[in-house]
């Protein structure tokens, strides 16, 4: 059988560090999968690998029964996998509305001629339209159409951590790669992402999330993997894993 | 059979080159401080050669106290440059701001409106033809180095550039102001909470910078032998060019791209005309930038 | 009682037009972690750096020592003994690990650099490498330990814990206390409430731009309102 | 479309304004200010919208003239259709010499801007067989509709004016709608953008060059307003004072790009008095403009406010779903 | 009326403004002593800046045609702008008269445009007799790449053909060009028997010197263009020698030289004028002596006729008529640099 996301012998250096070490791993179609590991362990540069920023010094990643190593980052947007940021990357001088609206772009692009002439025939109007509904369906799911209006820049981190997810959002992905959604938030927002999260993903999406914060990943995530030094040492259950040797020396720390 | 020609057109290259790399130092140093181009560093090169012209009229000193007034105009005009186009604009804080095109752009055009105030006033002050130097003073004596002819002052650009750059890296690479300055660029916030004075440092690079413009000016003018207020505009594009070309944060990749760009000049009217010199070396330019998008020696962008 | 080491008194701050903080009243005692808690958005960061210079207060007064800081230049307030771990992190990105340091160390010098490398031995591995490839949370030891560097009297640290793996987290949070037991006072902004309340002494809640609860920690920690609004609803 | 509306009447109204004073010298101004309005909202799409610092936009408001002028000198072909020619050929070089550059960002992408204007210039300036070189091209007609003059004081300011306000708007709506987000998003994170599937390179071109379409079409105007062009009116300086424009306006705001073009045009003719100082004056005035309202006189309206009006409307049509995020279908 | 308007488009700011200052100055001299010579009427003129700017120089222009008392127009100093301002004063029938455009096709435009300066197609040839009687065959040619500059070498290069000779090297050179080190080793390469320039002084400044530098000892030879006493000023001992045309020298003993001269060095702290201020008062007067002409109640018609007839005009760059096609005839004197000044030589 194939899955959704196949990654298979995926390794990357940087230099001396080996970021990624010969990685294989796999998401199903509609699964909620967790990725920890210690700082530095090649996390976010696995998400790297996936999303196309950064080019793989080894093996491949297929999507959808596709190969998707060697695309830019848009085209494997495209594909269908959004993502978020470990360092937030909110389009600061843009409404909040404007932001959302370029993931639902993203997927959906209006050219230049739909912009000029778009209102004059109906599919160019449909497209807006969709993109406008797109949009604010994604605001509404995060809850920000209240400040729709508002620069992003002015929005507080919590909120723009929304916004982010809501972008994502905005692209319909099929997968969606969240990197550190609960960076600091407190317990009860956590709590609340938590929550949110999952209601994605009874609605049918694909995730896969890195968090350090193990109430969340284990609350949430049906299956975790585990990277540790660019190596993947653990792939199971939530129990299993707070429970294996090597990912309690290696993360968790021996009193959690 | 090596014919003798194409030495000395390489050598002119190579003076050209130097020109432009003497006006490059300075420019990549004020630009690496606050990422911006400083489009008045034309005029502090044209004030510094008319400092040195006013004072050759007027007392006819020792060529060492022609210099050293062009760079205290100099500094006095990159102090107050940085006080009037530039440090109004760091009142922004808030994120939106820093994070803005439009500020950047603001502040790239009030450096661009502050050269036009000065050199119309220069043009009144001054009017906008060339004024020439007197012969005494001027550094373009033939030289002969074996098949090629040189003048003095190829051999004076080339040591005062030589020190400048010298000095420039060691200061960015050894000292504690370096190291302090490489910090403002980077992240100025973050410059902050370590406790440097972003301020004094910006100044301090903005005075030294356009101390470095102004002795290029001076000596420009005592090179070629005619001072006026536009006189500042090419050798600033070029400098400018060079910058980028080298890849922005490196000074010595500055001067490299100045003498690249100086030697493509001469090879192109060498090879094909003077009037499509330029040309050659805009070419230069694009592939260069085709082949290292962050120019020949700048770093790479930053991980996502 | 001798004098807090870090006293805030009626601080208004304002962004523009719209103003973040409503008089906020907040004591460091000499030798005390106090803890600041709050949702988001409530102006945690703003006081921070507010006490740190890069906002100018509208209104109010910060003394740091018995002497007022509030609106001094940053870099002065930095030299009187007070850094900061600020959000962001705010890292030299395109310079390296240890030149990262070095500017931390300001004009103390390198005194500090090996104590704080044997704090975080990754970073010992990364001296050369640039501190903007570093992974999100290497960047965020890399920011404590710079702020260690200067060996400050007051350290404040906004969300240290961001972006770290749960052991290393502990690890912080247990350097908190011992760099405290170093004499050094901290000031702690944190959204790991109840890891904060553990080693704080004292702790005080933002809600809206003003200080809603303060008092001991142990206190706090047992109080119902912060049950619910920050320990995801139960204490402990 | 409301301040497309504005604009109209504005335009439309102003020969009565102008009439009273009976002034060839007005019109002329008037026409001049339009063209550059045209220029600097064309320099707007690239450098306000997509942020891309574009330092040799006057070579295609030149490359647009010259093949006005070409057409005209050499085949006899009349305004109706070197107009259209004038752009689409402007954005054909575009196209073309941006095809290798257009992965550049920043300060590298400028200065590569700032090369191909240059370069452009010099093959106007020396290609002496083809451009006629610094002899400049006399255009022999003026403004004419399919074979009707239109070269009258009036008829000529309704053509550019018409032909401008009608750009402008074709701008406007590329700005102010989703492509315009798109665009933006570049300006602000490219990055990001990309991982948001919008593809930089292909947007950078696409605004690169209808930005260059419609500086063709502002040099199509100027070619057969003036009667003669030479290399010598594109060159840097005029790419700055373009720059200038749409900075001062408010980089981002197209009604912006529109004022500041009025105001650096309007504003030296104005000054004539002052005499010599008259330049000063401008930078002055440039220099306090800038200081005072650094995001411009007027700064970017966004477009925010009118998605949200274009959004109102949608959304009402398509029903607004109730509650906080439950029950969305979004997928 | 008793005041005439005349419009004169000048730069008088920007990069070209010294010319345009000494256009001024050269104008308000005529003007001042036309003022005073107690004429039945007086006449005002007014000057704009034009910057050297097509855009500037088009507005001025319809400025002055909207002006009904305006029957005459001096200027402007670029072919470029003076060509652009062209179309206007050919739609409104306005006479121009320019001191110094110099594009082939300038006087083209229409009936109302004059130039006071002796085109290419006059001063070429005369230069490649010059040449060829000091036994020159082989040339080598340099122009700036303006308008002017494509005139100076076809004007040039046709005659040397015509005489037998051949040109050797011809190359055109940007503007403001600092270092003409690489060209200049490149003509030497070409080796000719003298260098045929087109330059204004400040570009020949810089191109004797770096001719000298390289120790280089070709004959070099220039257009009245170049006849500036600036010329010597910037290039020093390196000018000496150069051979150049001109129809104005300071020296000339005749009163109205003299007379132009003396109040020239009062307004400029005892500067000598160059050619183009010398062009420049000339213009002027003609244009004055055509609206007197055209008197009483002068009509832009009526001063374009007036110019038209302009015939041995008594000027300080000696006589001047304006032929079928409104160009000037200009004599030309052959001058040398020697011991630091321009002196007239017979051959
Ligand atoms: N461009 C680079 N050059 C050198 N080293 C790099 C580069 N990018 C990443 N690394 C290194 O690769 C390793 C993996 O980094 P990555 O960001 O993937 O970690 P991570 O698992 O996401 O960690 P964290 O939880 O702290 O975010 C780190 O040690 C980092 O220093
Ligand atoms: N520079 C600024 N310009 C405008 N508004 C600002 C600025 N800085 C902060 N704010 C606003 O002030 C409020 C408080 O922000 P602050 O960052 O201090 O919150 P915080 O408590 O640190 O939140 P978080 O938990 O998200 O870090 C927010 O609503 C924010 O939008
Ligand atoms: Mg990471
Ligand atoms: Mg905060």
């Amino acid at each position: 059988m194939t899955h959704l996301l196949e990654i298979r012998n995926v390794s990357r250096r940087f230099g001396g560090v080996q970021a990624v070490g010969d990685v294989t791993a796999h998401v199903n179609e509609g699964e909620l999968v967790g990725l920890i590991g210690p700082n530095g362990a090649g996390k976010t540069t696995l998400f790297n690998l996936i999303s196309g920023f950064t080019p793989l010094s080894g093996g491949t990643v297929a999507f959808a029964g596709r190969t998707i190593s060697g695309m830019t980052p848009n085209q494997v947007a495209r594909l269908g996998i959004s993502r978020t940021f470990q360092n937030l990357r909110v389009f600061p001088n843009m409404s909040v509305f404007d932001n959302v609206s370029v993931g639902a772009v993203g997927a959906l692009p209006q050219g230049a001629f739909g912009a000029l002439f778009g209102g004059l025939h109906r599919r160019g109007r449909d497209r807006s339209a969709e993109i406008s509904r797109r949009t604010w369906e994604a605001l509404e799911a995060v809850g920000l159409t209240h400040v729709a209006a508002e620069l992003a820049a002015n929005l507080p981190y919590g909120q723009r951590k929304y916004l982010e997810i809501a972008r994502a959002l905005a692209m319909r992905p099929r997968f969606l790669i969240l990197d550190e959604p609960a960076a600091g938030l407190n317990d009860t927002e956590t709590r609340d992402l938590a929550a949110f999260i999952k209601r994605l993903h009874g609605q049918g999406l694909t995730i896969m999330l890195v968090e350090h914060d193990m109430t969340l990943v284990m609350g949430i995530c049906q299956r975790i993997l585990v990277l540790a030094s660019g190596r993947k040492i653990a792939d199971g259950t939530p129990d299993a894993i707070r429970t294996d040797a090597a990912v309690l020396e290696a993360y968790l720390g021996v009193d959690e | 059979m090596f014919d003798p020609y194409y030495l000395q057109q390489l050598a002119i290259g190579l003076s050209l080159g130097m020109t432009y790399a003497l006006m490059a130092i300075g420019f990549t140093l004020i630009f690496g401080v606050l990422n911006v181009v400083n489009f008045a560093h034309g005029e502090i090169y044209t004030l510094g050669a008319f400092a040195g012209l006013v004072l050759i009229s007027a007392t006819a000193p020792p060529i060492v106290a022609v210099i050293l007034g062009a760079l205290a105009i100099g500094a006095l005009a990159g102090f107050s440059l940085e006080r009037i186009a530039f440090k109004p604009f760091r009142r922004f804080t808030d994120e939106a701001s820093l994070k803005s095109r439009a500020m950047r752009e603001s502040t790239l055009l009030s450096s661009l409106a502050v050269s036009i105030v000065v050199r119309e006033a220069l043009e009144i002050v001054f009017g906008s033809q060339m004024r020439s130097v007197p012969f005494e003073y001027l550094i373009n004596t033939p030289v002969r180095v074996g098949p090629v002819i040189l003048v003095t002052g190829d051999f004076i650009i080339f040591g005062v550039a030589a020190a400048m750059l010298i000095g420039l890296q060691y200061l960015l690479t050894r000292t504690r102001v370096g190291l302090a300055i490489r910090a403002v660029s980077n992240n100025p916030l973050g410059a902050k909470y370590v406790g440097i004075d972003t301020d004094r440092t910006i100044i301090t690079t903005f005075v030294v910078g356009s101390m470095m413009g102004a002795a290029a000016g001076i000596l420009m003018g005592l090179y070629y032998g005619a001072v006026f207020p536009a006189m500042g505009f090419t050798p600033g594009i070029k400098a400018f060019v060079a910058m980028v070309m080298g890849g922005l944060s490196s000074i010595p990749g500055a001067v490299i791209c100045a003498l690249i760009l100086g030697i493509s000049e001469s090879m192109a009217t060498t090879f094909v005309s003077s009037g499509w010199s330029d040309m050659v070396a805009y070419g230069f330019l694009i592939l260069t930038l085709i082949f290292f998008p962050n120019g020949l020696f700048g770093a790479r962008r930053e991980r996502v | 009682m001798t004098a807090p080491l870090l006293s805030i008194a009626d601080l208004h701050v304002a962004m523009g037009p719209q103003e973040i903080l409503h008089g906020v009243r907040l004591d460091v005692p000499e030798g005390a972690i106090v803890a600041v808690l709050g949702s988001n958005g409530v102006g945690k960061t703003t006081l921070m750096r507010t006490v740190s210079g890069i906002y100018r207060a509208k209104q109010g007064t910060i003394t740091f020592r018995g002497q007022p800081i509030a609106n001094m230049p940053a870099h002065r307030i930095v030299q009187l003994g007070l850094s900061q771990a600020p959000e962001g992190r705010q890292i030299f990105s395109n310079m390296n690990v240890r030149e990262n340091l070095v500017l931390g160390g300001g004009d103390v010098g390198l005194g500090e650099l090996d104590r704080v490398l044997a704090m975080f031995p990754i970073l010992s591995e990364r001296l050369r490498q640039n501190a903007g490839s570093l992974s999100g949370g290497e960047q965020q030891m890399l920011c404590i330990a710079r702020a260690l560097m200067r060996r400050p009297s007051l350290l404040l640290l906004d969300e240290p814990s961001l972006g770290l793996a749960p052991k290393i987290v502990a690890q912080i949070f247990d350097l908190i206390v011992r760099i405290r037991a170093e004499g050094v006072s901290i000031l702690l902004v944190e959204q790991n409430a109840r890891a904060a309340l553990r080693i704080a002494d004292h702790a005080a809640v933002l809600e809206d731009g003003r200080i809603v609860l303060s008092g001991p920690a142990d206190q706090l920690r047992d109080d119902p309102r912060i049950a619910e609004a920050y320990l995801g609803g139960h204490a402990h | 479309m409301v301040p497309a509306l504005i604009l109209l009447l504005v335009f439309a109204a102003l020969p009565a304004l102008l009439a009273g004073f009976d002034k060839g010298y007005f019109y002329q101004i008037a026409n001049l200010a339009l063209i550059f309005v045209l220029l600097s909202a064309s320099m707007h799409l690239v450098t306000g919208v997509a942020g891309l610092l574009h330092l040799g936009h006057a070579a295609f408001y030149g490359v647009g003239a010259y093949t006005a002028a070409l057409l005209t000198s050499k085949l006899g072909l009349g305004f109706t259709v070197t107009l259209p020619l004038s752009g689409l050929v402007a954005a054909l070089v575009a196209f073309l010499v941006a095809l290798p550059t257009m992965r550049l960002v920043s300060i590298y992408f400028a200065v590569a801007t700032l090369a191909i204007g240059q370069m452009l210039y010099l093959v106007m300036l020396n290609w002496v067989d083809f451009t006629k070189g610094p002899n400049g091209v006399i255009v022999s007609k003026g403004f004419e509709l399919f074979g009707v003059s239109l070269s009258g004081r009036l008829a000529a300011y309704y053509t550019v004016a018409t032909v401008v306000t009608l750009s402008v708007i074709a701008i406007g709506r590329l700005s102010h709608s989703y492509y315009g987000n798109a665009l933006r998003s570049i300006r602000e994170d490219d990055q990001c953008a990309d991982a948001m599937g919008v593809s930089t390179v292909r947007l950078k071109m696409e605004a690169f060059t209808l930005s260059a379409f419609f500086a063709g079409v502002a040099g199509g105007l100027w070619a057969h307003m003036t009667g003669y062009i030479s290399p010598g009116d594109f060159k840097f300086s005029e790419s700055i004072l373009i720059l200038a424009m749409v900075v001062v306006g408010g980089l981002g705001s197209l009604p912006g790009a529109v004022i500041g073009a009025l105001l650096l045009i309007l504003l030296p003719e104005g000054l004539r008095a002052l005499g010599d100082f008259r330049n000063i004056m401008v930078g002055l005035v440039m220099f306090l403009s800038i200081l005072l309202l650094p995001k411009g006189l007027l700064g970017e309206v966004s477009a925010l406010r009118l998605v949200r009006q274009q959004l109102g409307a949608a959304w009402r049509t398509t029903g607004p779903a109730n509650g906080k995020g439950e029950g969305i279908g979004w997928r | 009326a008793d005041t005439v308007k005349l419009g004169y488009q000048l730069p008088l700011t920007g990069d070209t403004a010294q010319y345009g200052q000494d256009f001024r100055k050269a104008a308000e001299i005529a003007l001042t002593e036309f003022n005073a010579a107690g004429k039945p009427f007086k006449v005002e003129i007014v000057f704009e800046d034009s910057r050297s700017d097509a855009k500037e120089g088009t507005n001025i222009a319809r400025k002055f045609v909207d002006d009904k008392e305006i029957v005459g127009v001096l200027g402007d100093f670029t072919s470029g702008v003076s060509m652009a301002a062209a179309q206007v004063y050919k739609e409104a029938g306005m006479p121009q008269l320019s001191q110094t455009a110099s594009h082939p096709d300038y006087t083209k435009v229409s009936k109302y445009q004059f130039r006071n300066i002796a085109t290419q197609a006059q001063e070429g040839p005369y230069n490649a007799k010059w040449m060829a009687t000091k036994g020159i065959k082989n040339v080598a040619v340099i122009a700036e790449q303006t308008d002017w500059g494509q005139s100076v070498v076809t004007g040039f290069s046709d005659a040397v053909k015509a005489n037998g000779g051949t040109v050797a090297f011809s190359e055109f050179f940007n503007r403001g060009l600092k270092d003409y080190r690489s060209l200049i080793s490149k003509i030497e390469r070409a080796k000719p028997d003298a260098i045929y320039t087109g330059f204004f002084y400040e570009d020949g400044a810089q191109f004797l010197k770096q001719l000298q530098q390289l120790g280089i000892k070709t004959p070099v030879y220039s257009t009245s263009a170049a006849y500036s006493p600036k010329l010597i000023e910037l290039a020093g001992g390196a000018a000496e020698g150069v051979h150049l045309t001109s129809n104005f020298l300071p020296t000339d003993p005749s009163p109205n030289v003299q007379h132009f001269v003396d109040e020239w060095k009062k307004r400029s702290d005892g500067a000598v004028p160059g050619q183009f201020p010398a062009q420049a008062y000339d213009a002027v007067r003609i244009m004055l002596a055509a609206v007197e002409k055209a008197s009483p109640n002068p009509t832009r018609e009526k001063v374009r006729d007036a110019l038209a007839q302009t015939k041995d005009f008594p000027g300080v760059t000696g006589k001047t008529s304006f032929n079928a096609d409104r160009e000037a005839e200009k004599e030309l004197v052959k001058v040398e640099v020697k011991g630091g000044a321009f002196v007239p030589v017979a051959d």
